[in-house]
């Protein structure tokens, strides 16, 4: 049986590209026979695998998203696995003036009054989900972009809200975090991105990209990942003891060692959560 | 009879090319089918040879009905073969395209290889073997195409034009062949050709199509002509500008003005020139063949057009027709079938 | 099931209601498509009946070459594209990148080899007398070249219609050069695939089910063009 | 530009050190672009055949509607065979989402109507008479076909052709329904998109180099198939 | 001269179909060219037509070296038009298909109208002009070709086999128009053809090819024939199993056994039979053609195979030949060629 320890994990697609599961999965090989399979995609996506049962076992930071899917049933529990932080980058010249401020929301008050050119990843993703509670935050007037579906015979809303200025100083480009990060790098824009992809196109590349770091360090701009195992009891055929010792293996003593001295260029870019 | 056609009429959009009310071909006999260009020979032909279904009309093959359902069709096309007018060839060697027939017939391969020889042989192509069929010359694709029908060993053979583009050499040895399987293998053939006089040495039988009709007339000595009246005021046809031949007024259907003319060779008078007066349609002309055909002797004279007439072996032999010798020709109105 | 029964509903509601973003993304789809299709048709077709009507050595070879850039994957040339008019690019000055003319110049690249190849395949069967007639009739090359276009054009047709399919239906350029940028180049596809990401399955099969009734309509007009050619 | 030569030293590089992964990326990524080339020609080209020789009413509609069908985007084809085959899909316990098999038949819809319509636009200009021949020389319906493909078979193979290059350059159904899983189904294209996602364009660049000079070994192989069949 | 070839070879592949030491062709004649299938007629036509360069060699068209420049070319073939053996219709209306060249010429609409009116007209044609062209009948689809090369006045005229598959009525009508060009426009004309009887009709020069090559003998009587040797040891050739004629030790070139044998017609001696016993290639045969031809007299006689001879008309008209009459052809070893 040892040579079946196979699971199927679907996570966001900034999670592969950062590296860590190269490192993280060997290990767990060597500790427990389990063999993860990894299935990135937009979140959205991945947490649409875990609803329809495709995979074993979830790994996504979208940390509301991720309670109503408990709460739906779809998953067991959540395991508190690591964050990382989001930060914002612009061009060095800094033309809305916000370098060193570590508050993001007077920082997003100033690219609307600037009309500093800002790029929004507008995939409904983690990063873009956060974008759009920091917008709300700043108290500005927001416009809400809604589109009727059908679903099941009823009709279902999905609605994203952005600042005015669409299209004109705020683009929205629905696109991956590399690709919004060198988006932004091309139109000299600021934006907002998690550590780790920016560690890779700032020091990992021959040719890095321009953007610096303008403002880190909020609280708020915590990015928190969590670990869920897909119900048994809504998909019968998952492995749900496996995918539960991967996840216990992830907050256990061994696997949040991994995580902490995981290191990008350098650079530590994911922070335990499960230690007490 | 291998055919028996009835009520046949082919059309291809608002025009028929093709009606026959009833139509018998005999076994194992040679047919030579005639008529000017677009009378419907080669359409005749797709339909006999069963490639083609006619619009209307019932045909019997062997006595029993053609089903046109295509799976029925099949084993029947197995014993009808036909060569197509520009016969193609298909895209490899000359070998392989004989080969294909004989495959289908699942005929073992010792057997087909001395088939394709021999009937390479048969039509002098036998050292193009193994060249490639879609360089040939016009006239060799035709005779490659003749052999792999032959190959086939059919019960009936349709050729279309099989003579058209080949050389003196291979006509000859064609026809030749064309009479030989038909009796030695008792094959029947079915063939077209504008070329009459290969048709009456060859055919037993000879089918004349005019505009998709059938017609009793021989086929020769068809000419445009134009309609008009002479100084006094009699219907007259113009022949080429050359021969003016007057008509009955019954005869002028329509006021159409070019008009095909049909001179029965059969109903022209020849005699020697003497001083009487030259008479209504007659014309003077010189013989320029003489030709025996069937027991008869048909003579072509150049009377400004060329104009052939049929005459008794008799009358020929006492009056002593000569080529190069001046004569006169007259033309009874019953002689002119306007078409 | 459930899914494209559900998206077929949401995709007439999209009609339907035909908000203004729908009509920017199928405008621009449209506009993106047609562009790339036509610059491929004008420069691949006289490539194809150049290599076609040529005797050169290595012919042969040449359109190997053409059958392996059928295999050219979208990143490859979006990548490559990119190396050009990103502001460090030689083409940087120029301003081009995630610009609608991007996608096309992109997309134009994509298919060049399928409309040559095509055309290639489609001319390599017209039977030489063709040529050979106009010739004698004392057409010249161009003419020449126009009478075989004319036998040729079902074939020419097919290769420029399935060209404009494999245009509008490609992510990975519009994506890349494009940038999915909200109200200018966000087309059909890259709107998909944001939707897809999403993990709003029902919308993105909802804006298939969009583009493949344009592509029909586009492919009705072919249909009318070709068969008023071929009645003349 | 700097990218292109990097990217080609870098191809080499990958090349030469031939590491385990790239041999299992290039295995999967052949294994199953040939397998849905070799399923979508024994289906499109006779489907093909069967709608250019029979004649029904509607024949040019059904021509139109395959020419749409050009047009389908990958997504949607990921996502319809998807909502198939996902576990909670009517061929949900047949667990074939996120394997190779998933691929191969995703892939296989998108070029069976590139190979119908190629193989429709083909034969549409091949000689009546070779059919006509065919026949009175006493062939059934598939030994007539056979002749006739024969005569086509330039056009045939152009579109097998390019119906290869569309499926191994595609990223969008590989992605979806493969997962990109490492070892099982990641194939060189979802591996040239993730690395791309990781920022390592030269990377990604390099395994396109690669791509296309596996492509070209098909297209030399396909080259040297129809020269043989060409001189017999 | 309108052509003078010089040296000329073109080989396909390894295998030489021309080759031409010196051709000449003259100014505003009718030149016929004739040759077994295969000959290289229409090779010769189609480098005249400048539609393909030949391997080795010059040709001087009006006195001026071609120059095989695709570019330099155009200009010239505005000039010369081809008719191909079977020609192709552009898949447009016969209409069209008449307006190319015309258009190409850049003729004025109205003056495009009525020449092509006028040339439809000349093939009987013109109730075809908006009929799709690639559905027209063999015959139909060559003499459309036809009118569509007249269209163009050229000045010179190439056609490959014109009449191969016209009916006789047309047939007729198609020699009269190329005589009437070349007579009226002055246009040169260069045809091939198999029927040597409308090659003596029409040409004022005959070209024979055999194996690519000019020869000097006429284009009849020409046999396939096995060698072998007579019980009395003499060599002897055997044509179709029918005739027997004794050759010359010397002529048996090669072991070959099957061969083309060539009859001169001119060296074939006929009388009227008498009681001397028949000596060797002495054969009885019926006459059953009899042709004037270019001032002589031309008979065909059924010797088993159907033999043809000429003779002077003095001595037809002083012996008095006959149609259907039994005569005695002597030939002698002299008028027999082995090739
Ligand atoms: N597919 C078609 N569609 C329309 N008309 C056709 C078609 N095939 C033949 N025809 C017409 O039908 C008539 C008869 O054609 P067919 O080929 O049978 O003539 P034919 O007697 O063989 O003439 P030819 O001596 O020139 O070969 C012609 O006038 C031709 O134009
Ligand atoms: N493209 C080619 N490749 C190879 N051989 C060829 C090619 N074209 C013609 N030939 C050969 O050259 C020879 C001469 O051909 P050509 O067409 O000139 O003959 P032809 O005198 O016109 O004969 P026909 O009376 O049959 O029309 C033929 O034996 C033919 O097989
Ligand atoms: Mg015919
Ligand atoms: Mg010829």
């Amino acid at each position: 049986w040892a040579r079946y320890k196979i699971i199927k994990m679907s996570t966001t697609t900034s999670t592969q590209a950062s590296g860590l599961l190269d490192v993280l999965l060997p290990e767990l090989e060597k500790d427990t026979g389990i063999t993860v399979k990894v299935i990135a995609k937009g979140t959205g996506a991945a947490i649409r695998d875990g609803m329809d049962g495709n995979v074993d076992v979830m790994l996504v930071h979208a940390r509301e998203r991720e309670m109503k899917f408990i709460k739906q049933g779809y998953g067991t529990n959540r395991y508190a696995v690591m964050h990382n932080d989001f930060i914002i980058v612009g061009p060095p010249a800094d033309p809305a003036g916000i370098k060193g401020n570590s508050d993001v929301i007077a920082a997003f008050k100033k690219f609307a009054s600037n009309r500093a050119r800002f790029v929004s990843r507008g995939d409904d993703s983690g990063t873009h989900t956060k974008e759009q509670s920091i917008w709300k935050k700043t108290g500005l007037t927001v416009k809400t972009n809604t589109t009727m579906i059908e679903k099941k015979g009823k009709k279902r809303e999905i609605t994203f809200i952005h600042p005015h200025g669409l299209g004109n100083w705020y683009l929205s480009i629905g696109q991956g975090m590399g690709k919004t990060l060198t988006f932004a790098d091309e139109k000299l824009a600021y934006t907002l991105v998690d550590r780790g992809t920016y560690i890779k196109y700032k020091f990992g590349r021959e040719v890095p990209v321009d953007l610096e770091i303008m403002c880190q360090g909020d609280p708020f701009l915590a990015n928190p990942y969590g670990v869920i195992p897909i119900n048994p009891q809504k998909h019968p055929h998952v492995q749900y003891e496996l995918a539960k010792e991967f996840a216990e293996w992830l907050v256990s003593e061994r696997g949040q060692t991994i995580i902490a001295n995981y290191r990008l260029l350098g650079k530590q870019l994911f922070y335990p959560d499960a230690q007490k | 009879m291998i055919y028996t056609v009835s009520d046949l009429i082919k059309k291809y959009g608002p025009r028929t090319v093709l009606d026959i009310p009833y139509l018998e071909v005999e076994k194992e006999q040679i047919y030579a089918l005639l008529g000017a260009n677009g009378a419907g020979k080669t359409t005749l032909l797709n339909i006999l040879g069963l490639l083609e279904a006619p619009t209307a009309g019932r045909i019997h093959y062997c006595s029993r009905p053609v089903n046109y359902a295509e799976s029925a069709l099949q084993s029947l096309r197995k014993e009808v073969v036909l060569v197509d007018q520009h016969p193609i060839l298909f895209t490899t060697t000359v070998f392989k395209n004989l080969e294909f027939g004989l495959k289908i017939r699942k005929i073992n391969k010792k057997e087909r290889y001395r088939i394709i020889d021999e009937s390479l042989d048969l039509v002098g192509m036998r050292e193009f073997s193994s060249a490639p069929a879609q360089y040939l010359s016009g006239g060799e694709t035709q005779r490659v195409a003749i052999a792999r029908a032959l190959a086939l060993s059919p019960k009936v053979f349709l050729c279309d034009e099989p003579t058209s583009s080949v050389d003196v050499e291979n006509q000859n040895i064609i026809i030749t062949i064309l009479r030989r399987i038909n009796e030695a293998k008792k094959i029947s053939v079915l063939f077209t050709t504008h070329d009459r006089s290969q048709a009456a040495r060859l055919a037993h039988h000879t089918i004349v199509l005019n505009q998709g009709r059938l017609v009793p007339t021989l086929y020769e000595n068809i000419f445009r002509g134009v309609l008009q009246t002479d100084p006094s005021g009699q219907p007259q046809c113009v022949i080429q500008d050359k021969m003016h031949l007057s008509i009955g007024e019954d005869q002028v259907i329509d006021k159409r003005k070019a008009v095909s003319v049909f001179i029965d060779p059969e109903k022209i008078a020849v005699r020697k020139p003497s001083e009487d007066p030259a008479v209504a349609n007659e014309l003077q002309g010189r013989v320029v063949q003489i030709i025996e055909e069937n027991g008869k002797v048909r003579m072509v004279v150049d009377a400004g057009v060329w104009v052939a007439l049929l005459i008794s072996k008799k009358r020929y032999q006492k009056i002593v027709f000569m080529v190069g010798e001046t004569i006169v020709l007259s033309i009874p109105p019953e002689a002119i079938h306007l078409m | 099931m459930n899914l494209l029964i559900d998206s077929f509903i949401s995709a007439i509601r999209l009609v339907v209601s035909m908000d203004a973003e729908l009509d920017a993304i199928v405008g621009v789809s449209l506009k993106v498509s047609c562009t790339s299709t036509v610059l491929a048709g004008l420069i691949g077709v006289p490539l194809g009946f150049t290599i076609a009507f040529s005797e050169f050595v290595g012919k042969r070879m040449t359109i190997t070459v053409l059958n392996t850039l059928l295999a050219l994957p979208t990143v490859v040339i979006g990548l490559f594209v990119y190396a050009f008019i990103s502001r460090r690019g030689i083409f940087g000055p120029f301003d081009l990148l995630y610009t609608q003319r991007a996608i096309i110049i992109g997309q134009a690249i994509l298919i060049i080899p399928v409309v040559a190849a095509f055309t290639i395949a489609a001319i390599s069967r017209i039977d030489e007398r063709y040529r050979k007639t106009a010739m004698t009739l004392g057409a010249n090359r161009l003419q020449t070249a126009w009478i075989v276009f004319r036998e040729a054009r079902f074939g020419i047709v097919a290769a420029i219609v399935a060209a404009f399919g494999r245009v509008i239906s490609e992510i990975g350029i519009s994506m890349m050069l494009g940038g999915n940028i909200k109200g200018f180049t966000r087309t059909m596809t890259t709107a998909m695939a944001l939707e897809y990401d999403k993990g709003s399955f029902i919308l993105a099969v909802a804006l298939g089910i969009v583009l493949l009734g344009l592509s029909f309509g586009m492919n009705l007009l072919f249909h009318f063009f070709q068969g008023r050619v071929h009645s003349q």
